[in-house]
């Protein structure tokens, strides 16, 4: 079905129902519980999750397949976002041009970076793509303002020229970001029993263009492109002497890559129509290849993963503050309680960063493959197959 | 003129703590064949060393001056060194003045150790792991290294002061004929460009001249043949390791006056050093020291007024712009050598 | 005219000569080897035929075009195929995998764009591929990951690759280098096999000649970057110039 | 776990989404139901700090917690009430807003516009948060003010010195307290004309950034007002850790004044470079070469140690102040933790208790009724004299203090003595002042 193997088939059908039912896998605990500080479900985190994914997906077919490691892909989430927002400012509030003109925007500035930093392998390539990015942050943030607005991020203001609708709404207020009059941040809360779950426009909306960038994923890395890019990244000497041109190849998937993080860029003007230019920062490039790393390069659906993994961690450790651990375990006696505060203390809220270090280091540590391993390995327990059987399939099939 | 050469200074400077990371960073590099980003990690807990000697130095206790209130009106408590009640006042005051310095002596056995506890602990496991693993782990440590760091010290860069002596600036212009205070250099920075230097030139000739390093150079030209001889290149490796921690630490220690250190000072050299050493050439010692020094100059050039008013924000893009000409036009960096990291 | 004319091909790397005045017409569907000491400027000729190298004087040309100047990859499309010394072949990719891939090169050129069809969907290639396999007594082994195969299924596999894309020419850089006997004979009575199923050209560089005087229709002697005889295999063996050459070394 | 166990602090976590969960099983409430975002139904009202909590900013996030803590115990009644007694405004009674227990959510700005907003977002959309406040650079005030005003909550901003934050980029749903670059200047200008002459030329380095621009701008402005001249004026990459190469052509351009418009971070090293260079004990035009630091903190200086000593800067607060505001406030702050308060956590905790009074005295949440009483509201008692503030652009209006860097410190937090409290009429400027114009209020945005 679509084209896809029984494999691939289940492996989409799985990521489709999880994202479709996120508000609810993602907010296991009740509203009124302690717990409730690790719910993830609300719009905006749900919204991130989807649209990092598409990053991650979008960078794995550079990284993942041909090997080559940007360290500038932030490059293009920046652009994508300005372009969208660029669009909203001048024509109009709906997100489809938007996400046009993301893309197209991104994708020619990856067709410039790339024709010039490919002509580069190894750390080489990786450095000017930094370079590249790093330059694009730097003027962003000062000598572009008038394009970018700098430090503070370009933003929709009351006096923007939309040619296609109106400055503001009849009350005076900024127009919201609509899928043909559909608003990106208009939600319904179901409440069951203690618990809230939030069905948002924009999530379900960026879902949707996660899953459909998934599934040409799927189909790139199971083509003759795909296989390409693998053959790139094992021997491209023997793919010159076997009649083929690896340049092409991987300026192509240079742009593809570009492409979907100017998509994901574009996605998160939508959700939030400000760009800043912090996105086109190193450490936001090197995010997205953190995120990589973590969920397990070359594999379909580790960098969706790793993107999560990631965010839940900034968005939701950075949260929990000693009143919330207190909270916790406020069971306890007095003075036990305060000790076990002050041993969570520096992992939780301004130490997030910490847990975030030591989670990196354990998991690679622990787990070569990354996340997906980690899954593989679950998996093959529960099975109780032998390990032999598993580590041939894996091997032979790498690209799952 | 005179501004060229005042940038030449400012560069050289620059240069000094560029190339000295670089330096390091290349060491790991070259030999081990780690992608290291806790390297700039390293640097900062060097500069937190000297921190940390001038707290140790500073440690006092308290005695209660009636004359005066603190910010709640109570009576105000004075610090007292124990130095100072060790060493008398004098000698004391002199000794925390020094604390820099003496950071140097200090710092060496505290690098060289978290050189090799990172060796042995955690570097080791990810020789043979793909350049990606190591980023990830490493990038791990320096985020917890940093973490660390900050939990103890706060977020807040940390006042501190090179040595009296070394306060206030050279005037070199005099010397050339030109007017005074027409070329001024402080005198910690020629310091710290000298301790560059002698710390360059020390780490060549031990390289140079001693078996030990002529056992590290050939392994950093063939490791596999090396390891072929019979030669325990393992145990020369975690040296190496504490040396390129040392030498990093070492930066650090003496940077400390010229920028108040901070948790992330690590992280903003980062990327600066690996553009370095990238522009120099993997794994070239010379390539990555010269690279240093030419992006420290041409940073220093690009930041005249003459030029940022032809090229506005050319102070912003300058090294990497430069990195890319150079990667474009030497595809190995200015002196790397053939098939290093290029897959 | 042979399907490959070198002519007065001179090459220098600084100081060092490393080819000169170097002729040489391969005629078409026979096995052509080029023989010589080491140094003797085998592998810089074969460089030179690639496009890996290109010499400072004379031409190449191959079926009446010149090679010069040209892309490995362009090469490749012109119908010159080439195994290496050591087997080159796509080690992350299954068996399967890396027979598609010069096939497609074959069939769609030096650069497509199809990133949707699925490889799968290749029914036609597959075949081709199967067949080929079968050629080389390999199809059992193509789901297998090609990285993890002895030496010998490497060369196999990379002379498979090689010989699916129907070249006119195919190139060997001393296919048996560093092999066992058992494996080299079996790699003599597959090249013995492919000499005898299609009309094909070879060039085989060689250092061992229990390998050449199996194979060979000419040889060609290459001592100091200059040919020294070219002839049948019978009257190479006992000429007294290639004994020369090899003074010592190998006789 | 916390619902059996009704300790203190179980207490304080469960009120929130009582109310929510009252009514169930309603499938599909419609958000509309509640006349305005996050409209609290329940015992308690939820208010969202959002501080940097990593990145350089991060000890300054913590300070601004720190005083977000203390004035949510005043408001509940905790504490001694520091400066609700001292507040002109009486409406407050300790007993949390409007009778609703005040609880807060926190979260890290990591000093990044984007970080900044997601991390209001969540509070908004998953904590329910009904105001945001917070923050240590205009950027993010800006960029989250936004948020706010499309939300449809009130953002009560934090440290944020920029003129655009109630200029350009100013919303009907925004509010500033601390004073702005314009004010610096108007402040700072008198003072150095008085310190240093008025026939001085000065040399500008200028984080090249939107803060950094309207600093330079509104000094040079009111300093060439009064005479002085700008040999030249110097754009710095916010990443620049070394300045030597801005710093080392200033002694011979001709200026006897070195003006640093730099923050946090940078302040500290241009600063402490330009010492290094021996600028201090240098002579030009026959004049002492001077620097001044046009925003002072007291908290980014003490990384510049001795650096800063007879520097002149000013500042939204200072603890040494010795109104009664600010003595209530040290003092309760002081107790509480063991040092004196920042000028940061000063307009954090003023900001807090202001919004609470604003509820309090219209009687609703609805940001709407909350913005029209802050409006045009005049106050006093919470340090820097009787306030205004403007219901043009909502930017308050107050005295501003002139400060030097202290010579003979007592401790690490007695780095600054004030030198001058301008008065608030010398730093007004028309709502419609060019360096503020662009841009517009709207119209209040109650979300929903």
């Amino acid at each position: 079905m679509f084209g896809l193997g029984k494999k691939d088939l289940t492996l989409f059908l799985i990521v489709a129902v999880m994202a479709l039912f996120a508000p609810f896998i993602l907010n296991p605990f009740p509203t009124d519980s302690g717990m409730a500080q690790f719910n993830a479900g609300y719009p905006d985190l749900m919204q991130r999750f989807v649209i990092f994914g598409i990053l991650a997906i979008g960078f794995n077919i550079l990284f993942g397949l041909t090997g080559y490691l940007s360290f500038g892909h932030a490059a293009f989430l920046g652009v994508g976002s300005y372009a969208a927002v660029w669009m909203f400012k001048l024509l109009s509030m709906n997100v489809i041009p938007a996400i046009l003109l993301s893309m197209i925007v991104s994708g020619l500035f990856a067709v410039v970076i790339g024709y010039v930093s490919l002509r580069r392998s190894g750390i080489y390539f990786s450095i000017l793509t930094l370079a590249f990015a790093q330059m694009s942050y730097n003027l962003a943030y000062s000598v572009l303002t008038p394009i970018t607005n700098g430090e503070t991020g370009l933003q929709i203001t009351l006096d923007d020229p939309r040619i296609l609708g109106v400055s503001a709404t009849a009350d005076g207020g900024i127009p919201v970001t609509n899928l043909f009059g559909l608003e990106m941040r208009s939600f319904e809360t179901l409440n069951i029993g203690p618990w809230a779950f939030q069905f948002s426009v924009g999530y379900y909306v960026a879902a949707i263009i996660m899953l459909i960038s998934f599934y040409v994923a799927i189909r790139i890395f199971r083509s003759p492109f795909g296989m390409m890019l693998r053959a790139i990244k094992s021997n491209q000497n023997r793919l010159y002497y076997t009649g083929l041109n690896a340049r092409p190849y991987t300026l192509a998937a240079f742009v593809i890559s570009g492409m979907y993080a100017g998509l994901a860029g574009g996605l998160l003007a939508c959700m939030d129509p400000l760009a800043g230019a912090e996105r086109m920062q190193w450490t936001a490039s090197g995010e997205v290849v953190l995120m990589t790393i973590l969920g397990g390069a070359g594999t379909l659906i580790g960098p969706v993963l790793g993107a999560g993994f990631i965010k839940y961690f900034e968005n939701i450790f950075s949260k929990i503050n000693d009143q919330v651990v207190h909270a916790w375990v406020s069971f306890l006696p007095d003075g036990l309680e305060n000790f076990v505060v002050a041993i969570i203390h520096p992992f939780v809220g301004k130490g997030w960063h910490l847990t975030l270090g030591l989670m990196f280091m354990l998991i690679v540590i622990f787990l070569p493959g990354g996340l997906v391993e980690g899954g593989q390995r679950i998996s093959r327990r529960l099975r109780r197959k032998p390990a032999e059987d598993d580590a041939k399939s894996a091997s032979t099939e790498p690209a799952e | 003129m005179d501004a060229i050469i005042l940038q030449i200074l400012n560069g050289l400077d620059k240069g000094s703590a560029y190339a000295l990371i670089a330096l390091g960073l290349t060491l790991i590099f070259g030999t081990l064949g780690v992608v290291n980003f806790a390297h700039g990690a390293l640097f900062m807990i060097g500069a937190f060393c000297a921190v940390t000697l001038n707290r140790l130095l500073t440690l006092s206790h308290q005695v209660v001056d009636e004359t005066r209130t603190d910010f709640l009106g109570n009576p105000l408590k004075v610090d007292v060194p124990y130095v100072q009640d060790i060493f008398g006042e004098v000698t004391g005051a002199a000794i925390i003045d020094w604390s820099v310095p003496l950071a140097i002596l200090f710092s060496i056995p505290i690098m060289i150790g978290i050189g090799v506890i990172m060796e042995r602990g955690l570097i080791k496991h990810f020789y043979k792991r793909p350049h990606a693993d190591q980023i990830l782990v490493t990038f791990g440590l320096a985020i917890v290294l940093q973490e660390i760091i900050k939990q103890i010290f706060g977020a807040n860069p940390i006042p501190t002061p090179a040595p009296d002596v070394f306060r206030g600036s050279f005037d070199f212009g005099t010397m050339l004929g030109f007017d005074p205070n027409v070329i001024i250099y402080p005198y910690w920075r020629l310091v710290y460009f000298g301790f560059a230097a002698i710390i360059i030139g020390a780490v060549f000739a031990f390289l140079q001249f001693t078996t030990f390093g002529m056992v590290v150079r050939a392994g950093m030209a063939d490791r596999e043949t090396v390891g072929l001889l019979g030669i325990n290149i393992d145990r020369r490796f975690t040296i190496m390791f504490g040396l390129a921690a040392a030498v990093a630490g070492l930066a650090g220690v003496m940077y400390a006056p010229i920028n108040s250190p901070n948790y992330h000072m690590g992280m903003d050299f980062l990327v600066l050093s690996f553009v370095v050493v990238v522009v120099g050439g993997m794994g070239s010692l010379p390539g990555a020291v010269l690279a240093g020094f030419l992006l420290g100059i041409l940073e220093s050039f690009a930041s005249m007024n003459e030029i940022k008013s032809i090229l506005p924000g050319i102070d912003q893009i300058i090294i990497y712009l430069v990195a890319i000409i150079i990667l474009l036009t030497r595809p190995r960096g200015l002196m790397g050598r053939k098939g290093v990291m290029e897959d | 005219m042979g399907i490959l004319e070198v002519k007065d091909v001179n090459k220098r790397f600084g100081g060092l000569k490393a080819l000169s005045e170097v002729n040489l017409s391969v005629v078409e569907n026979t096995v052509h080897a080029i023989i010589g000491p080491n140094g003797a400027g085998k592998s810089t000729l074969l460089n030179c035929l690639v496009g890996k190298l290109i010499p400072d004087t004379g031409s190449v040309m191959f079926d009446g075009q010149s090679v010069l100047g040209r892309k490995p990859f362009e090469i490749n499309q012109m119908g010159i195929s080439r195994v290496f010394q050591t087997p080159e072949i796509f080690g992350d990719l299954t068996v399967m995998e890396n027979m598609m891939i010069p096939l497609f090169a074959k069939r769609d050129g030096v650069f497509r764009l199809h990133a949707i069809e699925s490889v799968e969907s290749e029914r036609a290639l597959r075949e081709r591929a199967e067949q080929m396999l079968e050629d080389v007594n390999m199809l059992d082994k193509r789901h297998m990951h090609s990285a993890s195969m002895s030496r010998g299924d490497k060369r196999r596999l990379e002379m498979a690759m090689c010989l699916v894309q129907e070249p006119r020419l195919l190139l060997l850089d001393e296919p048996t280098a560093g092999m066992a006997r058992a494996d080299t004979n079996n790699t003599i009575d597959l090249l013995k096999q492919i000499k005898a199923s299609r009309d094909i050209t070879m060039c085989i560089i060689e250092h061992d000649m229990h390998v050449v005087f199996s194979l060979a229709d000419r040889i060609t002697v290459l001592a100091q970057g200059t040919p020294l005889v070219e002839d049948v295999p019978e009257k190479i063996k006992g000429h007294p110039k290639v004994q020369e050459a090899y003074l010592g070394e190998h006789a | 776990m916390s619902k059996t166990t009704l300790t203190r602090r179980g207490v304080l976590r469960t009120g929130a989404v009582a109310g929510a969960g009252v009514a169930l099983p309603t499938i599909f409430t419609a958000s509309s139901a509640r006349a305005f975002t996050n409209e609290p139904t329940g015992g308690s009202v939820t208010l969202g700090f959002n501080v940097p909590q990593t990145g350089p900013y991060a000890d300054e996030g913590a300070d601004e917690l720190r005083a977000y803590e203390l004035a949510v115990e005043h408001l509940n009644g905790g504490g001694d009430g520091g400066m609700l007694q001292t507040f002109s405004s009486k409406a407050l009674e300790g007993s949390g807003i409007l009778g609703k227990k005040v609880e807060y959510v926190t979260g890290d700005t990591q000093t990044k516009s984007d970080a900044a907003r997601a991390s209001a977002k969540s509070m908004i959309e998953k904590d329910g948060a009904i105001m945001i406040t917070g923050g240590s650079s205009s950027g993010v005030a800006v960029a989250v003010q936004g948020l706010c005003q499309e939300a449809g909550v009130i953002f009560m901003a934090g440290l944020t010195h920029s003129n655009d934050t109630t200029g350009k980029d100013k919303k009907a749903n925004g509010f500033r307290h601390f004073f702005n670059a314009y004010m610096s200047g108007a402040a700072l200008a008198p003072v150095l004309a008085n310190a240093y002459g008025k026939d001085r030329k000065a040399y500008h380095l200028t984080a090249d950034y939107t803060w950094g621009w309207t600093q330079e701008e509104s000094i040079k402005a009111a300093t060439e007002a009064l005479g002085w001249e700008t040999v030249e004026a110097v754009k710095t990459p916010l990443a620049q850790t070394d300045f030597s190469s801005y710093i080392a052509p200033v002694l011979n351009s001709g200026a006897d004044v070195l003006v640093l418009n730099h923050y946090g971070g940078n302040m500290v090293n241009s600063l402490t470079n330009a010492v290094q260079f021996g600028l201090r004990e240098k002579q030009a035009n026959g004049k002492n070469f001077e620097i001044v630091v046009p925003l002072f903190s007291r908290l980014m200086a003490r990384g510049a140690g001795e650096n800063i000593k007879g520097i002149l800067g000013s500042t939204n607060w200072h603890w040494s102040l010795q109104d009664e505001g600010t003595k209530a406030f040290v003092k309760s702050f002081g107790t509480k933790y063991g040092f004196p308060p920042s000028q940061a956590a000063h307009t954090c905790y003023v900001q807090t208790l202001l919004y609470a009074d604003a509820v309090q005295r219209a009687g609703s949440f609805d940001p709407c009724a909350v913005a029209e009483a802050l409006e045009g509201y005049e106050f006093d008692g919470l340090g820097n004299g009787p306030t205004l503030y403007r219901a043009e652009d909502h930017q308050c209006f107050k005295d501003v203090l002139v400060v030097r860097g202290k010579e003979n410190p007592t401790s690490e937090f007695d780095l600054l003595e004030v030198v001058e409290i301008t008065p608030r009429g010398q730093v007004e400027y028309a709502a419609d002042h060019p360096m503020f114009a662009g841009g517009a209020l709207g119209s209040c945005n109650p979300g929903v």
